[in-house]
Formats: structure tokens, C-alpha cells, sequence
């Protein structure tokens, strides 16, 4: 994949138009991953169940193309839902690793965010972004599943904002220069 | 003849003479307070054996230093927590009658009977630099994963279990969190 | 105490109580059902506009003749015509089937599937979902055998594209005329699994291995009574050839009974049958599909791929489904031949292909209704049933044939 | 399609022990990542081809100290993270908290209160087993079922947003009695739910319970004898499945549970497909609980008198135990006279459940783990805390 994403690029802004073949394909590349999240089938805690709800037939995550991969290869979307313990702290960075780029991850509910209620306690970790890079974090404990989808709207809206000459090959967080997950911690 | 609370301690006195009625029970249930670690394996088998108290409720303990301590904690106690210097609030706990604080791990088994819809706890004090209690899981399968908890989390060993290794806390995490004097020691989630 | 209650759902909340009482009282509800009849009939009237695609076809390579290049060069560019409207079939099969299936599966299950890309009921959906696919990192893992990994994918879908090349498309509408197309197709389509066992091996993941194995045990197995079931089929048109198959269930008894194999009293229903249940199995669908049980297996023999390796898989099953799909409306729902006689103005592709998506439609059916047998239960089933009465429809099929009525 | 079990399929005959083939068990880690550990469970099974000869569950992935937490927050405080532990029901999470704590502070709870907790707690129960009906279906690979039953569930959980604006943490028992009231159109929305879920109760039975392929997945596998159920200490739904007639609601009537006629529904081999249909049974009397709870709904007050905002109740020890949705959930609650409990131990029904796995999982195969592990109904929030 590295010639669409890597060389195109140069070699469109070196040729004169080539920039409307950089937007347009760029139109088509954000809309394939706007509308194909595919989040790894994985909860954690109390807000595991509101992201089932949210794939059920009352909500419904398909009606955006968004369904559940088992595997993280084949996997775009973390959603960490859930209270993220120290035990589970280095599964879910290795999951993350094995996710293939591009790939996304938002924080559900105030314990993925900062620990919520378990803010002092002695075995979570406050806090998904002390491990992996967020993209959305998503407030309530637990947040309900139309907040889910307004999370993955809100994704979409930052996936919109690719661009192949900003580097959209990598992640969006890493283009931020948010810290290197591996020596985060 | 259906079997009576008072008859189950009565008969837990008898066999056990080292053993006393607990002076202060578990609210509405028969309480027995054991004298010594050996006198559990002589208890359960009555229990389970000739009472009928095929079922493992609880394993558990107490511990009674006195109150939990702060540094258990990852951060303060404090009730402002949007307010830095807002004073931390009074601990004064009381301790009442029947209840002192004291160097001890209070333990407590129950056992039940499903068919007399009967239960009893059993007691147990232990010194918390030696707690050591000899194991039911030869009696009671259900005992085995209870006792790995009590061990993890209040540092009980329990002699002749077969699988004793901590079952929740991360395998880095140093010390006994249910322990009233356990420190949390920082670890690379921290902060 | 403060007494919040009541006004909340009664006014903004859909409660299933009301759709329970009478569907169809519902105006959007009648609305869908004259729009899906309206697309059917508007697509058999074009059809019938169309003409049969096979003289298409001959007026195209009658063009080629003409264009005055020499005979091996007409007859290679002829194959590549052939090839790419396969593979273009293939392909369009994959998008299709698969937004089929999620608004499929979505209606069964009060939802709605894709609405969002393409704005018209997610009709971009799996288009969207390729662009993704397509851009997507591909990972080779550490403990992965390099180039096995790479080429799992490409010997599974390889034989799936060779097996389409005799399949009828309508009456006289195949890239390949074959004489022994049948055993052609099962010859190809049996080769697919050991790309599977490949993929299971190579990706050095012991969920992918256990789904590899299982594949093979699976695959292997239910090639016998799939190849079976069909013998009856074979008997009664006295050929392996598809277009045979296909003429010799056109016609009508009694002027308007469709003379279709699987009218044939007992032995057409059970071959049917059998042929179906095998071919779900071949297909790897639910409820036999133990190689990616995604409950047990992760993901089974495809855990470990990722993009568009992944995706190859996935069109290889799509593409299966396709094929056995043709294969039963050729083998047993009479081809191209129109069900009723003042139908057979609708030419037969229209009739093929319409048979085919009712066919993968019960694939479809299946797969949301059915939980999953077990490997060892899997087993059994063909082993001690699905096998011997194949032999038994076989002999079944020989009286038939014996007594004249074949 | 033969279910029955094969004394040849013993796992020590399926080890192949010829000497001149080299052969090895393989070790296959399940979780804490994996489609349907039904959260962050790990099993470590050790596989001789697709047969099971060892399987360790490996817990704690989310662990995360509430009973050390409770010993600094006051007592209204700690409500709020018993919701927590068993997130698919956290009612009679709630209440199990309350009932010990009340014991120690010795508070009368008014009838309607009582009534309100009955209620509310038995359609919790509804809603977790519809869950757990929906995930045992994505077990077994019928997938479907699974969004009908959430279909259902919402329904209820609209009826609790109705009364305390959540859908799944209540925080709604509290000391004392309950946070809010019901009215008249509650009641209705209520009794058209339960008029509702009958006949689809009957409609889940077609379409899974007696489906010939979940039957041959479900029966005969992962037995459970009644003593081994006892021994092993597991309650509810799984102690029932066995047979055993055990039921906190009839044994230790609370919240007035002996006002109600209702029958326990009981398994009779203990397989898992007894554990399944105990709980669908269940769901059917808990309709039953519902309908006449409403029926005679008492009136007046919902809080107890005199119990402070922050209450020192005297020292002592207080057990309490209910008949949670996944079994029998026990507080062991000890007060040293301060604001906030001195030890607070949950005698958590999954926690014990689960342990049972190491012994009924050897000799079944890869599929089975699922099939088994499904059938325990575990919720990972209350095995770990």
C-alpha cells in the first residue's frame, strides 16, 4: 500500500493539477474509513454491555457500517470499554499493537478516561491514554450507547480531517506527535 | 427431628472444647469462635460429615489493626478533590463494645445447609506476622479459589492447598491490599 | 421524593409492542413491498429488452473476427473477454453478497444494516469497506512463515475463479464448454482448501491452525456427499455437461409443470437437499462453520490476516457461495427455463441468475438462524447420514432411471 | 448426530500414547481478549488435538479493589460501586448492600419500599438472563437471538430510565428503602412489558431452546452431578441446574419475598442446557413475582425514618445475602462505628461459579469451553470486583 499513501503525495504536488488528484483521492480514502470502522469485538467492564446495546437492533452501529471484527488484524476501532486494570494494562497495548495502521481508539465511559470511580484505586490504571493513544473519549459511567455513537460520529468527523500530504498513512494520534505507546509507560 | 441453631453450636462446643460461642455473632446467625487452626479440619468434617453442612458459603477474614490507612491509596482521601489545599476530613472511628483494635486477622468460614436452610459461621483469630490456617479444600472444592482470594488480598496462608498463588491482583503488585497497614507501592501505571 | 416517571418514553421512544400488532398496518411497510416488486419486474422487463446474453456474445467475437487480426490473437483476446467478465463477476458478487447479507441479517433482527455510505441504504457500503481494506497495513506477524502467509490467500481464491469457468450463466452462457463440467468444478473447487490449510498453518497462530485443521477434515469430508447427491442429477440427463443438465429440464408435464430435477418425486427433493446441506458445508457457512467458528476460533484459519489478504478470503467464500448457488439453480431448479410458459419471454441469464440469488438467500437464511455444530458432531452427521443416503438416493435414482421415468 | 457421551472419548483415551509417534499437548491461551470469554477471562487449556486435558481460568483482568475502596467511602457512597459488580443486574447488587447495612443500623424499610425493590429486582433479573439468552446463543453461533433478546431488554431498561434516569447503573435501592417512585403510568408501561414478553419467551423457546442443533450442543455436555454443584459451592441458576432446591428468595425470605407465589424451576442433569432453560424458566416466574407485585402494591412511605445522611451505624457484623440473577450474593459487612464500613467482603455468586471450570472442562473439546463457559452466565465485573 506504501505507493498510494507514501508516494503519491510527492509525486502529485511535483506534477502541475496534481493536487486535485491529492483532494480526490483523499475525498475517497476518508470516506472508505469514515465508513468502515471496524472495532474489535472486546469489552472490558460495565460499558461492554452498552456497546452491545449499541449494536443491537434498537441503536444499531451497522446503520454506520460499523461491525465487529473478533480479530484485531483485521480490526480499524479499539473502543476500551471499560475499567482498564493493571493486569489488563499490557494485554491491551499488545492488542493495540497487533491492530494494523490505520487504526483508532476511543475511550469509553469516565473509567477509560481517568479512572472514574476506581480513581484511587490501588490496581486500574487512570485512565486508557497512560497506555495507548486516545482518539475520542466519550464522558458517563456508563455512557449511553447513542453517546457511543456520537463518539464514533465525532471519530469520523477527525478521520474526515486525513489528508495524504499531512502523512494519513500513519495514525491520526501519531500525527499529532502524541507519545510513542511502546516507551509510554 | 429438624436441626436447631443452638443444636449445631451446641454440638460444634462439644466436639471442640477449645471453642466458644462468639460474643459478638454475625447478626442472626450462629456464631462459633474457634480456639486454635487445628480445630477447623475437626469442625468442618463435623460440619460437613454429620450435619450435613455440605456447602462453602465464605471464606474470608478481618483485619483488625484499626483503621485503613492512607497510604494504601493511590491518591489522598481527599472529599475536594477540584480543591488542592482543602483539609482532609476526620477519622475518628470508634471502636465499640466487643470490638478493639488489635494485631489480629479475624477469620470467618460459612458453611450451610441447604436442606435445614441452616447456616453457621465458624471464627478464627490469627496473628497477622504468622497467619497461617490449615486449608478446606479437601473437604470443600469450593474452598479453593475463596482461599486464593483470602490469600492474595489479606495474606493468609493456608496449609496444604494445593494451588496457592495470587488470583486477582497483577502479579507485580507488592503487599496484601485488604490489609489495614498496606502501602500501595508506585508502580509504572502511577502516574 | 421527587416522582419522575411516565411522560418520558410514551411520546419519543420506540417500543416494539406497536410495530407487534399488525405490520402491514404500517404505510412504510407497504411502501417497501411495492418498491421490491417494482425493481423485479422492472429488471425482467430490461431483461427481456436485452435479449439472451449468449448471442450478445457471439455478435462480440463475431466483431473480434472481423477486426481482421489472425485467429490465435482473436482467440486470446476472446479468453481475456471471458476472464474478465468472470472475474468481474466475482467481484461484483463480493460487494453485492456481502451488503446482501448485512441488510439481510439486518432486517431478520428488527435493525436496519448500512444507511449511512452512499446515502441509499448504505449502497456504497462494501465499496467503502474495500477502499478501506485495500489502503489497510498489511502484517505479516513474527511467527508467521513468510511466504506461505503471502500465498494462502492467492491458492484459495485461485481455484474458485477456474472452478466459474463452465458455469451457466443462462442457457448456453458459460466461459467454457466442458463435457465433464461437472467433475471439473468439484476437481477445482476441492483445491481451495489447501489454501485454507495454508493460511491455518503459516500464520503461526494456534486459533488459525485448530480452524485449518478443522477445515481440512471438514472440506475433505463433505466433497463425498456433495459429489453424490448430484449422481441422481447426472443420471437422469445422461451427461456431465451443465448445458445438458440444462436442456433436459426444460419443458413442461401437463403443459405448464416446470420439468425440473427437483420435481422429480423423493429422489430431486432429497438430492436437492443434500446438495444444499454439502454445499453450506463446502462454503464454510453456519451452521457448519467450525474453521472460523468466531466464537471458539477467533477468527479461525483467517485470524492472522489482515487488508487485503483477508479480503481474498473472503471472496473466496462469496464467490463459493456464488458458485454453488448456479450450481443448484442448474443442477436441480431448471436452469434457465422459466418456471411458468407465459413466462419464457424473460430470457434464461435473467431466470439463472434470479434462481442463484434465491438460492443464496437460503444460504444467507441459514447462516442467521442456525447455531453451530461441533467438529466432532460435524462428523458424524456426514459420516453416518448425510453419505449413506446418498448412496441410498442413488439406487433410488437407478430404479427410476431402470423403470423409465428418468 | 449421536450427543450421548462416549466412554471412548474420556480425555486419557484420546491422548495418543504410542511412543513411536512423537506427539504433544498444545497450550492455547483464551483471553482476556477473545469473542466470548464474556469479558477479560483468561483460560490457559492445554489440548491434545481439539480435546481439553487441562484448563486453567486465570482471573483478576479487572480487579479493581472495591472492597478496599468501600472502607473510605461512607455508606450511601458505596451504593453507588456495588452497581459495578455485576453490571447485567445491579439491583439486587444494591440491595444485598442495603439489607446488611440495615441489619447493622437496624432500620424498618416501609412496605411499598419493599414492594418497589421486589419488583425492580425481578426485572433486572429478566433483563440479565435476557442477556444472558442472547450471548449463549452467540455462543453456540446462532446470533440472532441475541439481538432479540437485547430488543427486549430495552424495554426494561426504558422502564428504569423512567424511574431513575439510568439504564444500567441505578444507584435506586438505597438505605433504607428506594430513590423513587412508581406512578399509574409506570404501572401501565410495566404491565404492557410483561403482557409483551410472554409470547416472546415462547418464541425464544422455538427459535433456540429446542432447536435440534443447540440441544446436541447443549445436552449432555459440561455436567454438573448435584453433589459436585454443592461441593463446589455454586448458587443459583447453576446449583439449580443440577437440581438442587435452592433458592435464597425461599429459603431466607427478604423483602417480603414469602407474599409471592412463585415455583423454582430446577434442572434435572445439570447439563448445560438445564443451566439454560433454569433461567428461561426463571424468567417466566419472575414475570409471575412482577404481575403480583403490582397487584397490591402497598402505599405509603419510601425511606425509612431516622436514618442520617451520613450513618454511623453501631459496631458489629452484619451478613446479608440475596438471590441475585446469577446466584446467591452474600455481604459480609463489619462496622466499627465510623462513617464508612470497617471490612466489607461480597461473597460473589460468579466468583464461586467460575472455579467450577477446572474440573468440568477436562475431556470436552474447543467448541464445549464455549458452550460451558457460556452456560455458567459469568460476569466478569463480580469475579473480579
Amino acid at each position: 500500500m506504501g505507493i498510494v499513501l507514501d508516494k503519491l503525495p510527492a509525486v502529485a504536488q511535483a506534477v502541475p493539477g496534481g493536487q486535485i488528484v491529492l483532494t480526490t483521492t483523499d475525498y475517497f480514502i476518508d470516506l472508505g474509513r469514515k465508513y468502515s470502522l471496524w472495532p474489535l469485538t472486546f469489552g472490558l467492564a460495565c460499558c461492554a454491555i452498552e456497546m452491545m446495546a449499541a449494536y443491537a437492533s434498537r441503536f444499531d452501529f451497522d446503520r454506520f457500517g460499523v461491525i465487529p471484527r473478533p480479530s484485531p488484524r483485521q480490526a480499524d476501532l479499539l473502543l476500551i470499554a471499560g475499567t482498564v486494570t493493571k493486569k489488563m494494562a499490557e494485554p491491551i497495548l499488545e492488542i493495540y499493537h497487533q491492530m494494523p495502521e490505520p487504526r483508532f481508539v476511543i475511550a469509553m465511559g469516565s473509567c477509560a478516561n481517568c479512572g472514574g470511580p476506581y480513581y484511587d484505586s490501588y490496581s486500574v490504571v487512570k485512565g486508557a491514554d497512560r497506555i495507548i493513544p486516545v482518539d475520542v473519549y466519550i464522558a458517563g459511567c456508563p455512557p449511553r450507547p447513542e453517546a457511543l455513537i456520537h463518539g464514533v460520529i465525532e471519530l469520523q468527523k477527525k478521520i474526515a480531517r486525513m489528508k495524504l500530504a499531512k502523512g494519513a498513512a500513519a495514525t491520526f494520534q501519531q500525527e499529532k506527535g502524541s507519545r510513542d505507546p511502546a516507551g509510554g509507560i | 427431628m429438624p436441626l436447631t441453631k443452638e443444636d449445631v453450636i451446641a454440638r460444634l462446643l462439644a466436639r471442640l472444647p477449645k471453642a466458644e460461642a462468639a460474643s459478638v455473632p454475625v447478626r442472626d446467625y450462629p456464631t462459633v469462635r474457634l480456639g486454635a487452626p487445628e480445630d477447623l479440619p475437626a469442625a468442618a468434617r463435623l460440619l460437613k460429615g454429620e450435619l450435613g453442612f455440605e456447602y462453602l458459603e465464605m471464606v474470608t477474614a478481618v483485619d483488625w489493626l484499626g483503621p485503613v490507612r492512607q497510604e494504601g491509596f493511590v491518591s489522598s482521601r481527599n472529599p475536594h478533590p477540584f480543591l488542592a489545599q482543602a483539609p482532609a476530613p476526620p477519622v475518628t472511628p470508634v471502636a465499640g463494645p466487643g470490638i478493639s483494635y488489635h494485631p489480629i486477622l479475624d477469620m470467618l468460614w460459612s458453611f450451610g445447609n441447604l436442606r435445614e436452610n441452616l447456616k453457621v459461621f465458624l471464627r478464627l483469630a490469627v496473628p497477622r506476622d504468622r497467619p497461617e490456617v490449615p486449608t478446606l479444600t479437601g473437604l470443600f472444592p469450593a474452598a479453593d479459589w475463596q482461599e486464593r482470594e483470602a490469600f492474595d488480598l489479606l495474606g493468609i496462608r493456608f496449609t496444604g492447598h494445593p494451588n496457592l498463588i495470587k488470583i486477582l491482583t497483577p502479579d507485580f503488585l507488592t503487599g496484601h491490599p485488604l490489609r489495614k497497614d498496606y502501602v500501595h507501592q508506585k508502580d509504572p501505571y502511577d502516574e | 421524593m421527587t416522582q419522575r416517571a411516565g411522560k418520558l418514553l410514551t411520546a419519543t421512544r420506540y417500543w416494539p409492542t406497536e410495530l407487534w400488532a399488525n405490520p402491514w398496518s404500517l404505510p412504510r411497510y407497504r411502501a417497501a413491498a411495492a418498491w421490491l416488486g417494482g425493481i423485479v419486474a422492472g429488471i425482467a422487463l430490461i431483461g427481456a429488452g436485452v435479449g439472451e446474453l449468449a448471442a450478445w456474445g457471439d455478435r462480440l467475437l463475431a466483431l473480434l473476427g472481423r477486426l481482421g487480426l489472425s485467429a490465435v490473437v482473436v482467440a486470446w483476446l476472446w479468453l481475456l473477454v471471458k476472464l474478465g467478465c468472470v472475474l468481474g463477476v466475482i467481484v461484483a458478487n463480493g460487494l453485492w453478497a456481502v451488503w446482501w447479507e448485512r441488510k439481510i441479517s439486518a432486517h431478520m433482527q428488527s435493525r436496519l444494516g448500512p444507511m449511512y455510505a452512499g446515502a441509499f441504504h448504505g449502497w456504497a457500503q462494501t465499496i467503502f469497506d474495500t477502499i478501506k481494506l485495500l489502503l489497510k497495513e498489511d502484517v505479516t506477524p513474527a511467527a508467521a512463515d513468510q511466504v506461505m502467509h503471502a500465498l494462502a490467500p492467492v491458492v484459495a481464491i485461485a481455484p474458485c475463479v477456474m472452478a466459474f469457468a463452465p458455469i451457466l450463466f443462462g442457457s448456453e452462457l458459460a466461459a467454457a464448454k466442458l463435457d465433464v463440467g461437472v467433475l471439473y468444478i468439484f476437481a477445482c473447487a476441492g483445491i481451495s482448501v489447501i489454501g485454507i490449510v495454508m493460511a491455518g498453518w503459516a500464520s503461526g497462530n494456534k486459533y488459525s491452525l485448530l480452524g485449518g485443521l478443522r477445515a481440512a477434515a471438514q472440506m475433505v469430508s463433505y466433497e463425498l456427499p456433495r459429489g453424490f447427491s448430484v449422481v441422481p442429477v447426472l443420471m437422469f440427463a445422461g451427461s456431465l455437461d451443465l448445458a445438458v443438465i440444462d436442456r433436459a429440464q426444460a419443458g413442461y408435464w401437463l403443459g405448464f409443470f416446470p420439468r425440473w430435477f427437483v420435481f422429480y418425486p423423493v429422489v430431486g427433493q432429497l438430492a436437492f437437499l443434500f446438495f444444499l446441506i454439502a454445499s453450506v458445508a463446502e462454503t464454510n457457512r453456519t451452521p457448519f462453520d467450525i474453521p472460523e467458528a468466531e466464537s471458539e476460533l477467533v477468527a479461525g484459519f483467517h485470524t492472522e490476516f489482515s487488508g487485503m489478504k483477508w479480503s481474498l478470503f473472503f471472496l473466496t467464500e462469496y464467490g463459493y457461495v456464488l458458485l454453488s448457488s448456479f450450481l443448484l439453480a442448474a443442477f436441480f431448479l431448471g436452469g434457465g427455463s422459466a418456471p411458468l410458459p407465459f413466462l419464457d419471454f424473460i430470457p434464461s441469464w435473467i431466470w439463472m441468475t434470479g434462481k442463484a440469488m434465491l438460492m443464496m438467500f437460503v444460504f444467507l437464511w441459514f447462516r442467521w438462524t442456525f447455531p453451530r455444530l461441533r467438529v466432532d458432531q460435524l462428523m458424524d452427521f456426514n459420516w453416518k447420514f448425510l453419505l449413506p443416503w446418498s448412496f441410498a438416493n442413488i439406487g433410488l435414482a437407478g430404479a427410476f432411471v431402470w423403470r423409465g421415468l428418468g | 448426530m449421536n450427543s450421548e457421551p462416549r466412554p471412548e472419548m474420556a480425555a486419557e483415551n484420546l491422548i495418543v500414547t504410542n511412543p513411536a509417534l512423537q506427539t504433544d499437548t498444545m497450550f492455547v491461551n483464551m483471553g482476556p481478549q477473545h469473542p466470548s470469554t464474556h469479558g477479560v477471562l483468561r483460560l490457559g487449556l492445554t489440548l491434545s488435538g481439539e480435546v481439553i486435558t487441562k484448563a486453567v481460568p486465570d482471573i483478576g483482568y479487572l480487579h479493581r479493589g472495591t472492597e478496599k475502596l468501600m472502607e473510605t467511602r461512607t455508606y450511601n457512597q458505596c451504593v453507588v460501586l456495588t452497581d459495578r459488580w455485576d453490571y447485567c443486574s445491579a439491583m439486587p447488587n444494591n440491595l444485598a448492600f442495603c439489607l446488611a447495612a440495615e441489619k447493622l443500623i437496624g432500620a424498618k424499610v416501609p412496605p411499598r419500599a419493599e414492594a418497589l425493590r421486589v419488583v425492580m429486582c425481578e426485572l433486572n433479573r429478566i433483563a440479565s438472563h435476557l442477556i444472558f439468552l442472547g450471548t449463549y446463543g452467540i455462543d453456540i453461533g446462532a446470533f440472532t437471538p441475541f439481538l432479540y433478546a437485547f430488543r427486549e431488554r430495552e424495554m426494561i431498561l426504558d422502564l428504569y430510565e423512567m424511574l431513575c434516569g439510568a439504564r444500567l447503573t441505578y444507584n435506586y435501592i438505597r438505605l433504607g428503602g428506594v430513590a423513587a417512585d412508581i406512578d399509574a403510568g409506570w404501572i401501565a408501561k410495566c404491565r404492557e412489558f410483561l403482557e409483551f414478553i410472554k409470547p416472546r419467551l415462547d418464541e425464544y423457546d422455538t427459535l433456540l431452546s429446542f432447536n435440534p442443533i443447540f440441544l446436541v450442543r447443549t445436552k449432555a455436555i459440561g455436567l454438573i452431578s448435584k453433589d459436585s454443584a454443592v461441593a463446589w459451592g455454586l448458587s443459583g441458576p447453576n446449583l439449580r441446574g443440577s437440581g438442587v432446591n435452592y433458592d435464597v428468595r425461599k429459603a431466607e425470605p427478604y423483602c417480603g419475598y414469602e407474599q409471592y407465589d412463585f415455583e423454582v424451576p430446577l434442572g434435572r442433569t445439570g447439563s448445560c442446557w438445564d443451566r439454560y432453560f433454569c433461567r428461561v424458566q426463571e424468567m417466566r416466574q419472575s414475570v409471575r413475582i412482577i404481575s403480583a407485585a403490582l397487584a397490591k402494591l402497598p402505599s405509603g412511605e419510601l425511606l425509612a425514618k431516622g436514618i442520617a445522611k451520613i450513618p454511623k451505624p453501631p459496631p458489629g457484623e452484619a451478613y446479608a445475602h440475596v438471590e441475585a440473577s446469577r446466584g446467591d450474593l452474600g455481604i459480609y459487612l463489619v462496622s466499627d462505628g465510623g462513617t464508612a464500613p470497617y471490612r466489607l467482603h461480597v461473597r460473589a455468586p460468579c466468583f464461586v461459579n467460575l472455579a467450577v471450570l477446572q474440573e468440568i472442562l477436562v475431556g470436552k473439546k474447543v467448541a464445549d469451553v464455549i458452550a460451558v463457559l457460556g452456560s455458567l452466565d459469568i460476569v466478569l465485573g463480580e469475579v473480579d470486583r
